[in-house]
């Protein structure tokens, strides 16, 4: 088999799992060298994209999964009732942005970034699968480690971590005219006042 | 400034903090020579949810802020040798409104994301799954059978063989007939209707049998201590044949 | 919109439907002539075929469908349906060589032989298509009998169950070490004992 049709033949996977499919498996389950099928799976990525097709390749991680283009949404949905995926709540997003920046990370050091209890936060982002428990931390209490999954970076739209936005490292000696908070009531800044952070 | 705050609006006292620090337009570092802490404590203090669960993170910071400033009241003994309260929670601060920023953006990740769509998984027909067993031979299975058959004598005369035999002699329905039996006339104890030298099998499917006799209201028993032996008394005396 | 990003929105549109979805449709619901669809389905379809994707644009009649390729099948069917590759723990492996020395048996002539309970590597077999049902014994309770399968014999490479090789009793003659009581506190040896389930 030629990487040409290694590509048809991991387009028809993708195409009839609808999912998201490790790369691990089809290389194990068809037999194959896992760098061939990375090839493959880039060749295949390639000729989505030069085509401005409908439907893309993403990869998130370890995982590879065929989307629509983004901007033909408007298009998709006069047509279709496409499964809206839910939007997390600001508590599960702050959760979650601590456990991306700082994996792993117990529960204990999400509750001192965000002051506020956050064990169901933490719990319901393991049940959505979009953090998972790596291990235990070797402290008093070996308290669980938790860190973000494949289906997080779907969530977001990204194939890794390092797509994350940047926090801002850079002091901010000047007090700014605008808070985080402003934000909310003026929709044009978001420029914060923070001078300096850890994220 | 008498605002009415709730607090279930905030993600929490840091969040209600950064809240008061972006309506006055300050610098976060400028909270403690600020009305900030005061307003704090005030909006704490007249919030109008006081759900006990969610204030005490708010309280807790209540109580921060008191310290902190009942701190600069009093002349510093020494210098400290941990981060003084002021500074961790101005870093805290800063922390959080650094979280905040990026959960934001996240946040417009998120937006796009979803506009990807996805497909449904295809209907797809499959075969019966293919077993592939491993290491099986004909050696090994004759070994197995072989092994089983060594070690066959031993287990005999144990636990498997005497239950086999057991569950024959001794039926409830049997049982049942020889109590009523033995009891007609006069009242019988437990152990008079055991066999000499009773198995625990025989022991249980007796006593299920009583157990039976009594449901039915063929029988009553008597037991006058704990432990102590067990009388039978036939309730249907003369009306037994049949 | 020109006819490329037009065959891009068909694609997506026939992507998340998975169904036929209807020309006429498409063309009342993105208010575009119904030629001008046409037009771009027909170069969607070419450049599915062009490139042997593993995925093909099927036209019916007034409909259009997204379907992978025929020939890619075994692919995927490979992919979803993996061969499970396993070993017969021993308790199996007794088990199995009971039904087939004793055939036909029940399951307490296996237990009987065996000392443990044997349900379990009973329907294990039965469910791998080892050792199937054959009958009822004429006994109380009127017990289910077994005896091996046509599979049985072409995993052992055998034509017929006379071909069984003759249990070596000789080389047995002096009691093993373990029995199957022993087995629990033999770490590498658990699979004896019927408790495990590892099948």
């Amino acid at each position: 088999m030629n990487i040409e049709e290694l590509s048809g033949i991991i387009e028809a996977i993708l195409f009839v799992s609808g999912d998201p499919v490790s790369i691990g498996e089809i290389a194990l389950n068809l037999e194959l060298a896992e760098l061939d099928v990375q090839h493959a799976v880039e060749q295949l990525q390639n000729k989505y994209e030069e085509q401005l097709s409908g439907v893309r390749l993403h990869r998130f991680g370890k995982h590879i999964q065929l989307k629509t283009r983004e901007s033909y949404a408007p298009y998709v949905e006069k047509m279709l009732q496409p499964i809206q995926r839910q939007s997390l709540s600001n508590a599960a997003l702050e959760t979650l942005a601590v456990v991306a920046y700082r994996q792993p990370v117990t529960r204990l050091d999400v509750e001192m970034v965000r002051g506020v209890k956050c064990d169901y936060s933490l719990q319901s982002l393991v049940n959505k699968n979009l953090i998972e428990v790596c291990g235990r931390k070797d402290t008093l209490g070996r308290p669980f480690l938790y860190r973000t999954t494949d289906e997080f970076l779907s969530h977001f739209g990204i194939s890794s971590i390092d797509e994350l936005p940047e926090p801002d490292e850079k002091a901010n000696e000047e007090p700014k005219e605008e808070s985080c908070y402003d934000s909310e009531f003026d929709e044009i800044n978001t420029t914060e006042n923070e001078t300096e952070h850890e994220l | 400034m008498a605002h009415i705050f709730r607090l279930s609006q905030f993600e929490g006292p840091l969040d209600m903090l950064l809240f008061l620090i972006g309506k006055a337009k300050i610098d976060i570092k400028d909270i403690f020579v600020s009305e900030i802490t005061d307003q704090y404590i005030a909006a704490v203090r007249e919030a109008e949810d006081i759900d006990m669960e969610e204030a005490s993170a708010f309280i807790q910071m209540a109580a921060t802020l008191l310290l902190i400033k009942s701190r600069s009241l009093l002349p510093k003994p020494e210098p400290p040798q941990e981060e003084d309260p002021e500074q961790l929670l101005i870093r805290q601060l800063e922390e959080y409104a650094a979280l905040k920023k990026v959960a934001k953006e996240m946040q417009q990740f998120e937006k796009i994301a979803a506009k990807m769509y996805e497909k449904l998984p295809e209907e797809f027909p499959l075969p019966p799954p293919t077993l592939e067993l491993e290491g099986l031979s004909l050696s090994a299975l004759a070994e197995a059978f072989a092994n089983l058959l060594v070690r066959l004598p031993e287990d005999e005369g144990e636990e498997t063989m005497v239950h086999r035999i057991m569950r024959e002699e001794h039926t409830v329905r049997d049982c049942m007939a020889n109590i009523l039996k033995l009891s007609r006339g006069s009242r019988v104890s437990f152990n008079s209707v055991l066999s000499k030298s009773p198995t625990r099998h025989e022991v249980v499917v007796v006593f299920l049998a009583l157990l039976e006799l009594i449901r039915l209201g063929k029988i009553s028993c008597v037991q006058e201590d704990t432990y102590g032996e067990i009388y039978i008394r036939n309730n249907q005396k003369g009306r037994l044949k049949h």
